[in-house]
């Protein structure tokens, strides 16, 4: 049995990811007697329904609007609506089945790579049911574990789409999203975050998801966007952003609640989390400016886009690490994730010649792998990290870059049969007139502005 | 000396631009416009409010050259903004008497 | 004597609105020991304060930007000050009166109707004072919960505002505000959620408000909007929303803050907030996707408008049930009440004629009639809500029923009194000039856009 | 030793700000038996971890939409890049000495003014270490404490840019707020909220950074607008705000915010907290309203404008007061700042002919002051404030007439230091040319909006 | 063939290109303008600093039309676009030389 | 009468509204316009995408003067709008042939 519900075990050891126990903490917070039974703190239970709030509040309007103001004004209803529509399918998709899947108990299928359907509808859940923490005897309602991780999976298919908007059908983005969802996300959110699970018994790093999320995201938007091939006019074409004021809103709004995703990711409101917190803060700031002084050193100018794009590649970047790391490594991470980010944007894609529209692979995919291995690095005790003394690089080096190839294998090819899924049915691409005249006149029948 | 009004698709303009740089027109003035004519517009619904523009984005164009130039130019934009379906828009010639260049005072053709 | 201030009564039982005690939850976290005074937990302070907070931000920024994007520019920054002066105004009579005839000590008023003036001026509150929740021996602070019913106020009167943009007047909206929160919104909060309230007594379920905000702002807006009469134009000039792109955000922030609004109303950061979580982002999405699957089967596109517009008919929809259903109720609630409103907004409106500016009849009103009459059908233990084994729905149903039809009509005719009033004060409406020029030149001497 | 960390003192006593005990509240909370040492209530981490988000939100989106929207179109990146990029610098230095030279321990340095290095690159600082509160025996964990001031300084220097937005250039930004946050914020903190700080000692009243945040940055803001310059054009030319719509959408998430900045400064999730909060909710409302009412009375429209200005100004004359004054007391404070900044800004800018483009100094310098010294007022216990019955009004109003008088000397002596060095390296102001065509396109090679 | 011009009240281009129609004018193309003239713009004050605009927002409607129709185009306009008031407007006639329609390379009065 | 077309630096209105004040002109129609010519727009990059526009923002304004007024007229504008720099923008003259005041009904001279 996975998840403990109705009646917590009180011996409930570190449950999920990998994450140091933070003994220290546990001593101060945990109650000086001898607890027969897990409890639930009722400031762990606020902190996660916030943390809860504010990943949805990166999705919408966070992403929408960070997505939709890098895209054509034409396309912006198309852009936000699909992201939008998918969170709400993830959601949905979620309480029927995915978390069964994903966290789940144990079932006829390998439980390396996936749960079972025995919580499929939320078998058994009831208000009172209970899910453990990385601390032993502590829980936090199981409703709010749910809602929690429901909206990872939203937000995880919504990055997607960034490489393929402006010409993706509105009906091709839903199918794939169910299809995508069921095939790559459930099994890769098992295999990092449940015990059992491949990456989480191999002791792999991914405090907040960089795994999960951004690797996968970010690869399968690669893929997806050389499936579906370039916009129309790419790249010769003057496709310029056509609101950079709402990129800088999204990307604020994507900050701020990527605290929830990260320091919620402690699932308690204690020293890990102000840990997470502080790197999150950190690493990003050093991101955004790093990003601004990459393009310096390029000879051009330090602009706003590259201020924001080293804000997410930061956040990227620091979400594995977020407890994993000391303040300082986790400055020298985003500093090196943005860096990194900046080539993958303005050199290695022009060169490749693929169109990721909004960079979800250059910034995502990218910023994620320097995450996930820096993470290794970063963790180590004599560079501030969190790492007991006997702490072997070499080795967790290994089991990171493991876990990210197999992850990016698993994404490349779920993505390419949800792809060809999607196609089959709905057509895939939208028709040349309506991608010349805007996705929003043609999906939806609006305009985005009207002045 | 001569007006050549162009009225185009949006997406036409970067080609007509070309074109006219090829027969030698340097310098031009462009206006986002709205179109009525035969090219119906999208139709579109707001919580049930159905709207049917009839109005369509066009792009006008306007080019002052020397008079001899100008039947040049008016090719230049049918053969670069011509789609084949309806809505490809207008050239219209007018005659003008005189342009002078701000900057230099320089008049006729010579400021154009 | 209703709300415990200062000296908390220890046997406090469940005091306001109606939700069952969640017994279990209340067993696992109440502590063990017999408490002989009511306590405050820290983390259901904290809850209360963000929540709180989140409903602040569903009014300003939220409603302000879903209904000004849905106006015409040039009555944007009417729409938005409109807005934002009446939820300044209701925090205001909050303190002088308004929370002491909803929630303070009986008087010599019928209390069954409304308060008395015994708490005007917050007579007695200090940082000291307890208010009461639901579960006995637990408390907040009751400036936590002046500050949170507050805000519930506020979102009210500004909600109604959506039928009249666009023509009303500043100074109109200003008195007609006054009048009507003291005649309507203050008795109908007070009957609904004060203990010896009308509504309260019979056992009517309404978590969250779904009769005091919504089904009450809803029939005042339409009510409003009749007397007012139509915009010039209307309904065969184009009036297209100006920024859809603005409406998105404002729909992802009402999103967001609902939780505040849904999750918050439990009053304690238990499994009890849980479930209204789960419930809110649940019935959301489906309610979100089927709006836009009823444009489809009527032949239309599925557009970005509707799925904004279904999102916010299911968080209405699932105010009163947030805590009163099962997540799968509650999914069928939130499409059920899309449909509807679906149907309300494009057909019935354009056949009866009147014009509601921005739906908030439409959606509000009748959102929230089928929520108040499907939390008696989805609170079944039978269709996995948390009513008890001998639950009798069709009792039930009478109940909300009546709670319903009495709000209707203490609605409308309480707007008529304070239309009436306003109009004779102020002239109630702008002159056509000011019309056609717009609210933002002719009422603020602004315009909201310089580019 | 003036942070406990790791090992908390457990008699720490009072330990920052000018803050009553509540001992009524400490009582109601703390462990009815004797504590032996300090313990964290994840309630308090919970709400403080939130009210650092929200600190956060303020800048971006918040600040950078509030400024932004008053500014032309072609600067509309810049001022959000200034603000943001500022920011992040600040959160850099913030954990490498900031916070050391703030609230770290004592050294060679004069301790009245300013403290030392010992916790520079947060030395000693672990997951486990812990800072107090204002009640004994109550800790957060020190991270959380670090994370919430450091977001006060980033608020901070952001602010003062508003008075020299759309001509200072980005490299001048960037080293004036080096060397600002070095010379004037740090040490101002310090004496602010440090034990042993002057003004701390001295008991100035200043519950969540009135002197240090708001007259700081007002007065650096006036003093650096006059050595910079006037705009081109200024004030003849229009300079409309190119968008009230972001304006007001900043205003909202500005009030949002505030709550983490006043509410948080209680540092506990508690009755404090609470009073702060309900005075945030009314001062700004008042004064939201009274800014409309001085425009009315001056026979001019109350604007959109108004509204959000008034807004702002109450937030910023209540941060000081937050929690020391009742409701009414807060009431008459946001109405008197607000109608004292309306004549700053419309009646003493124009006179004196200085060009502060946004207001910095007529909003937050007037209003910071309006607050400091009206806390002594509504601080009095007849007024309805927390004084203690013996409160002499008199002392106290020197003694926050010396704080304020001292903060106005100290940031305009520092802002002319930083000043002069900037300019010194950067030249300090674009050219005309960039500046007539936008500092978008200039500064960064972007355009903001491209529709 | 003839080019008119007309500078009229936003709100008032329902009204003329009904009125437009109606003459047998079909096709037509519209630009937003900033008109000066008698009509004062509104007073806008943002924190006390005034700015009394004189711009007012107009819409500007060019028709070509042969030359025998265009006294029956001015009148439909006058006649529609008027309320009156100050600011109406006013409408200009212009020669056209050629007019070429770009779909077809019909010329003339067959390409309007 | 004549059509005086003159395209012109934004920052110029201004001045040139001015400058035509003192020449008793009365009223014009101003339009935000892109300008293609000598003057190279500034290069903008988004993520290592280049756009060298080549589309300088301009305003065109149209004043519609009697015959005679209209040389002074193209002299206010050319020494109010001239910078010296590139990109100062043309005046162009044109004939008109009819003018009305939409309000009154008033025609040609009196109309403007
Ligand atoms: N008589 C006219 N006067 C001015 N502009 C016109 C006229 N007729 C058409 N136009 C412009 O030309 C555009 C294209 O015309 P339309 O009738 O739609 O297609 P086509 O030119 O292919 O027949 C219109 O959108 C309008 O802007
Ligand atoms: N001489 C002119 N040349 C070009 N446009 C003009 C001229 N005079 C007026 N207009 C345009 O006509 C509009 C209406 O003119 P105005 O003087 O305000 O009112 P009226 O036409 O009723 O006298 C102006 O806003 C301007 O756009
Ligand atoms: N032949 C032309 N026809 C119409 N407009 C023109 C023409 N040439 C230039 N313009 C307009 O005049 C503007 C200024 O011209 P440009 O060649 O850049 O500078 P200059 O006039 O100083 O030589 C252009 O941006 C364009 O709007």
């Amino acid at each position: 049995m996975k998840l403990p519900t109705g009646l917590a075990i009180a011996a409930g050891t570190t449950f999920f990811a990998a994450l140091p126990a933070w003994a220290q903490d546990a001593a101060l917070q945990a109650p000086a007697a001898a607890a027969p039974a897990a409890t639930v703190d009722k400031g762990d239970t606020a902190w996660m329904m916030i943390s809860t709030v504010l990943v949805l509040a990166m999705i919408l309007p966070g992403l929408a609007l960070f997505y939709g103001g890098l895209a054509r004004a034409k396309n912006m209803l198309s852009v936000m609506t699909q992201i939008g529509a998918v969170a709400c399918l993830a959601m949905l998709i979620w309480v029927i089945y995915g978390y069964s899947l994903a966290f789940g108990p144990e079932s006829a299928l390998p439980s390396k790579f996936i749960a079972g359907f025995g919580k499929a509808f939320l078998a058994g859940v009831t208000p009172a049911s209970q899910a453990a923490t990385f601390t032993a005897g502590v829980e936090i309602p199981e409703y709010v574990f749910i809602c929690f991780q429901m909206t990872f999976a939203a937000i995880t298919i919504a990055l997607v789409l960034g490489s393929v908007v402006e010409r993706i059908k509105f009906s091709a983005v839903m199918l794939f999203a169910l299809v995508w969802l069921t095939i790559v996300y459930f099994p890769i959110a098992h295999m990092v975050w449940a015990t059992g699970g491949w990456f989480f018994d191999m002791g792999a790093l991914d405090f907040a998801g960089g795994t999960v999320v951004h690797i996968n995201a970010g690869v399968s938007a690669l893929v997806l966007a050389m499936l579906i091939g370039k916009r129309i006019g790419y790249p010769t074409e003057r496709m310029a952003p056509h609101s950079l004021t709402l990129t800088m809103v999204g990307t604020g709004l994507l900050w701020v609640g990527w605290f929830g995703f990260n320091a919620g990711s402690a699932l308690e409101a204690n020293g890990s989390a102000a840990l997470a917190m502080i790197n999150t803060f950190v690493a990003t700031a050093s991101a955004g400016l790093f990003w601004m002084l990459a393009e310096r050193f390029s000879g051009h100018k330090g602009s706003a886009l590259g201020f924001c794009s080293g804000i997410i590649a930061g956040l990227v970047a620091v979400t594995p690490a977020a407890g994993n790391s000391g303040p300082f490594g986790a400055i020298v991470l985003g500093a090196v994730a943005s860096i990194v980010c900046y080539f993958a944007v303005t050199v290695l894609k022009p060169k490749l010649g693929y169109d990721d529209s909004l960079d979800a692979f250059g910034i995502h995919g990218v910023g994620g792998m320097v995450g996930a291995i820096g993470t290794a690095i970063v963790y180590a005790p004599s560079l501030g990290g969190p790492g007991a003394a006997d702490y072997d690089m070499g080795a967790k080096l290994g089991v990171q870059l493991l876990a990210v190839v197999v992850t990016i294998a698993w994404a490349a090819i779920g993505t390419t049969i949800a792809f060809f899924i999607a196609k089959a049915v709905t057509g895939g691409r939208v028709s040349p007139e309506v991608e010349i005249e805007g996705l929003d006149l043609g999906e939806h029948g609006e305009r985005a502005y009207n002045y | 000396m001569k007006l050549v009004i162009a009225i185009i698709k949006p997406f036409k303009l970067d080609d007509v631009r070309e074109a006219l740089t090829e027969v030698g027109v340097a310098g031009m003035t462009v206006t986002e416009v709205k179109g009525f004519g035969r090219q119906k517009g999208q139709t579109e619904i707001y919580r049930g409010a159905e709207y049917s523009t009839n109005m369509v984005p066009k792009i006008k164009i306007e080019i002052v050259c020397a008079s001899d130039v100008a039947p040049r130019v008016v090719e230049a934009v049918q053969a670069s903004a011509n789609t084949g379906a309806i809505g490809d828009g207008k050239i219209f010639v007018l005659d003008v008497g005189q342009a002078v260049r701000i900057r230099t005072g320089e008049t006729d053709e010579t400021a154009l």
